[in-house]
């Protein structure tokens, strides 16, 4: 789950990781009571999900009230990326001296947390990364030892930042690791990591990515999850408790098992399809999950036709079968679905479908002959 | 032969008296694997169906003799689990739980390392050795004893693949899912070098998926390690950069993790990659035969 | 450093290991107002650093005010096993169901927080391992990856306490744990630990021992130190920086470095002598080192003969020999001194002690020769 | 030969910019040691005369070959010093600093033994084999090559005894101070299997004294693994209970420690404990001289 720069922000200053002063609005009205109450000037920035805010216009300096006021209703509703902005942040505006670089990712290739600097910040990691790669100093962690502060001296010795600000910079890093473990952090990054003229250091923005399994560790990031601004069929399935990724195409896909799901996603493009989403109905689907996985799949009225493939190891092909007759009974359906049942008693499912006869549904034995026949089906209706 | 698991393994269940663990462990022990007792703190003394109940894993080891763990607990309370299997000598754990926290994750991973438990999983289906034991949620019906080792980071896919080979006529040594989180106990290096140690394994498939390094740090180590065949299939060629597809580890993120990628240096290593779950068992059966001619 | 139990008990608060709720007090006044404010009965309890307080009558159950001022004259000022009380601690009066005994302990020899538990509380540790050894639980805790849950569930079960209380016990034997290595203490031990009636599960006394060598990370804790409980002589080598010990015979003891000091005691001990006290000036000891340290082994009026023992590494036996000088010109002394000096420049040591002819001053050679001279010296003078 | 250091010894001392640092750091070049840097954080680039300093270990490693480290920073950043050192990849660190707390100890032990780093100390006076190197505070000119292996927890007790076994005539291999704190990095065991297997050291002396059981095991050890004669002295007979005779690790807890069960334990595994250091030196003498006869 990521979170908004502001929100992130909050998550470093509950470490210690020092941050301009700032706080969030939705109005222009309450952009310049946040503005009045830190003091002039101030940092207009739309809190989105997504790089490149500045280049969009989404950043902007605002020397009183009135310029506070005009730049937040300009940002609020702008469109960056495709993404709405309905949140600004409103930030003391800092003096910049030097601009650095500073991230901890999760490492699965090392299994460690990877902890990285840069004197070149201000810019996208991939840009320092091309202009001149050593620029980018990297140090593991071991997870039982933790961060230690000679990590911060060699980060910061190598990386060659201004020797006046080595201390600060290794002790910002040593709480930015504290955030990163004790928030269950996948990433952290810090882009650009200020030194401002009077050799402040402070965290100017903030990019945080949480894991989603460890949020009832974290209630209050938890609650950060700001339903606006999710896709509408994925929330929908949260909801519900499926495993659901919108996607670009037209043809709907329901399979059991994350691996089987990408599999047919492939198989389908293969045989020239494109597929309008994953959806993973779990390891044990009973009726009422296809119910719902049907009305998810639905819902996105680009879907032309529906391919199911389940190979039955807990889940029963029966069980899916009886589902699907379920959700043809509740769910007015206008396009063809392709069928294929295979593993755990799937003679039985194929029977089921068989007798009821749904409108428009075909049953298929492999996964390639569903995956052609589905694209035919979505080519033609 | 087999790895991991055989008819030597004595199981016990974290986790037996929940739902889950009840289903899924009494499939196992129908199965022929013996299931030797269960873990749930507080109801130690009890039992479910004859397999006696124990409050801790230390009790259950030193009464049975348990040299294998199923962890079937709810994911805040599996990464103590698995620590408690680990302290408790357990050799083999294998955790079937998904939703584990990953932090959590790379503690026990760094610390096992330290001990001689091996860990399976988490988010993982489990292992089969068909005809000795199986200890997991894998569907053993499909499976007969045969001289395919088959190691995946999904479920169902594996089934597929497995099905699609069985069809064909050739059987498995064992199947491993090593599971789907970013950090899982063993990498399909890990259970590819028992693989090539195994008498009974003719031919290696593994089964990967978008999202980490792994299946080009796979391919490095069978240039230079593995003379048996590897036959690989790789699955998200069509998942978009930077969404979770199902398994919290398969996610591309910016252009690292494609498919495309891991397909590309499998070839480059001399791995022949299926592009279905059909061509990949057809290579297998193909590549099986010739041996056998 | 030990800590009082109040002292003690308040780092398991801060921590979260749960406790009676109590309050400090120096005389009965503040005593019967801490005790108004808790409500009663309450219990008064002497606060000294020495075990065996119930039986020396330290510890009264009170039911009104009158009770209270009257237990707290009569402990206030008592003397237990050597030492005087000073404060007493007022608490509420708890139920008591179940004693069991829990503690950790720094192994050094396994290198590892060791965690116990039994169910026979209420009694000295030493006692429960003599009349029942398997009553007391062991484990060991690995320092990278700390106290995991399990742990508490195997102390609990294996100790077999009541089945009801497995969980809240494993709980605060985790947070004992944190209050151990986050307080560093060498010894945290809660005997009895209390069920109530109500199954509340509470740390009914604490015996605390902090690592010296941490106090800098941890000001409150050293702010704990309550010099008027020191012995005087040991007060004022601390404040002079010396490591001083004090013993109960009549030779004062110099030497430089732990192991030789130690050797020292030893060999005086051989000859027949008690030694009055272990002084180690350390290594390196300049002129102004040896003053204080002169002063301070003088100011113990037990003592009638004094040992030096220099072996010269790093402290050169010249500066020693000057020290010595100087120390005679400030100091009154009226009991004679041994003198070895043996390693760097002891030649000009000697011959500085020649020179000065210091009155009562005999230079010896070796160690033996020294420790035989000064106990013929005490038992005469 | 000789154990720990010798001419091969590349030394970087942490610290050496400060007046401790610089005087037994230059000191023990004096004395032959390869002394190739220092490190003090801000300060790379400068020189003691004419040793350079780093700004980390890392760069002194990278730079001089460094292999052996020497911690001579306060008690609140030796901890640091010391895992930095191991990190660099420095094969033996020797921490001189004393008064390092004990938890901080205890992690960076735990973690140094999954390393192929080894430590000395800390609180110890360090490790002289003379006519080779010296790295530490020990004062070398007291000491001559020669055949006895002498391990302390003491500093001046050492040159005590070393010095009176000097005084009849016989030298050392390697002089090496463990430290006396709680938690050291290497133990008697692991230095007297260092000396039992060094061809110069003929005869070993160990000093110990009162405070946790690591001469009890020691005497355990010897009987099992040490083909060489073993002399060993305590101190600490007259010590206390419940009083740190200063080092923060000699103290007698309950009726655990004391100095008269360590020698008992070494007595009864045939070990033979001289009663005063002029004993020791004495036992040590005539071992030696009976074997040269």
């Amino acid at each position: 789950m990521d979170l908004l720069e502001y929100q992130g922000k909050q998550l470093f200053a509950k470490h210690g990781v020092p941050i301009p002063e700032g706080r969030p609005a939705t109005s222009p009205g309450e952009a310049a009571e946040a503005a009045d109450a830190l003091g002039y000037p101030v940092v207009v920035k739309a809190q989105v999900l997504i790089g490149g805010r500045g280049k969009a216009g989404g950043i902007k300096l605002a020397k009183d009230r009135t310029e506070v006021e005009q730049h937040a209703a300009a940002i609020l509703g702008m469109d960056i990326r495709g993404l709405t902005v309905r949140e600004v942040y409103i930030e003391k505006a800092s003096d910049i001296a030097e601009e650095y670089y500073a991230a901890i990712v999760f490492d699965r290739s090392a299994r460690a947390p990877l902890v990285m600097l840069s004197r070149m910040g201000g810019m996208d990691v991939e840009e320092i990364a091309e202009s001149d790669p050593k620029a980018i100093v990297r140090v593991h962690i071991d997870p039982l030892v933790g961060f230690q502060d000679f990590h911060g001296r060699l980060l910061a010795f190598e990386a060659g930042i201004a020797e006046d600000v080595i201390r600060p910079v290794g002790a910002l890093l040593a709480k930015l690791y504290d955030t990163f473990v004790e928030e269950d952090a996948m990433l952290v990054e810090v882009n650009p990591l200020l030194v401002t003229g009077d050799r402040q250091v402070v965290a100017l923005d903030s990019k945080f990515t949480v894991d989603g399994s460890a949020l009832w560790r974290h209630p209050d990031t938890a609650a950060f999850r700001n339903p606006s601004a999710d896709d509408p069929q994925e929330a929908m399935a949260r909801e519900r408790g499926l495993t659901y990724v919108k996607l670009d195409g037209d043809i709907g896909i329901l399979g059991n098992g994350a691996g089987l799901v990408m599999s047919t996603l492939d198989v389908v493009a293969q045989a020239g399809g494109q597929p309008a989403n994953f959806l993973d109905a779990g390891g044990g689907s009973k009726a009422e999950a296809i119910v719902d996985a049907v009305e998810v799949i639905l819902s996105d009225p680009k879907v032309r036709a529906v391919l199911f493939n389940i190979f039955g190891g807990i889940t029963r092909c029966d069980e899916v079968a009886r589902g699907l007759v379920t959700a043809f009974g509740q769910i007015d359906v206008k396009v063809p679905f392709v069928v294929r049942l295979d593993g755990t008693n799937d003679e039985e499912g194929r029977r089921i479908l068989a007798e009821a006869d749904l409108p428009g549904v075909h049953v298929e034995k492999t996964m390639l002959g569903a995956a052609a026949r589905v694209v035919e089906l979505a080519a033609g209706s | 032969m087999s790895i991991l698991i055989d008819s030597d393994t004595k199981l016990v269940v974290s986790g037996l008296t929940g739902r889950e663990g009840t289903f899924h462990g009494l499939n196992n022990r129908r199965y022929g694997t013996d299931l030797v007792a269960g873990v749930t703190p507080g109801k130690g003394g009890q039992d479910v169906e004859g397999v006696p109940i124990f409050n801790t894993v230390h009790d259950a080891v030193s009464e049975t003799g348990a040299n294998t763990s199923m962890v079937f607990v709810p994911p805040r309370f599996a990464a103590d689990a698995v620590l408690e299997a680990a302290d408790a000598g357990v050799e083999l754990v294998i955790c079937i739980t998904e939703g584990i926290p990953a932090h959590d994750m790379l503690r026990v991973y760094t610390h096992l390392k330290r001990t001689s438990t091996r860990l399976i999983g988490p988010n993982c289906p489990g292992v089969l050795s068909p005809g000795k034991a199986n200890v997991g949620i894998i569907p053993a019906h499909f499976f007969s004893p045969g001289g395919v080792g088959l190691v995946s980071r999904s479920g169902t896919l594996t089934y597929q693949i497995g099905n699609e080979i069985a069809g064909r006529g050739f059987g498995n040594s064992t199947i491993v899912g090593i599971g789907g989180d970013p950090v899982v106990g063993s990498s399909f290096i890990d259970v590819i070098a028992l693989f090539e140690a195994d008498p009974e394994t003719e031919l290696i498939v593994m089964c990967g998926e978008i999202g980490g390094d792994e299946e080009e740090r796979t391919a490095d180590y069978i240039a230079e390690h593995v003379s048996k065949p590897v036959v690989a299939y790789i699955a998200g060629f069509t998942a978009p950069p930077g969404k979770t597809m199902g398994h919290a580890g398969a996610i591309v993120s910016g252009s690292k993790g494609t498919a495309a990628a891991k397909a590309e240096a499998l070839e480059a290593k001399g791995v022949r990659v299926g592009r279905t779950p059909t061509e990949v068992a057809e290579i297998a059966a193909s590549t099986l035969g010739a041996a056998a001619a």
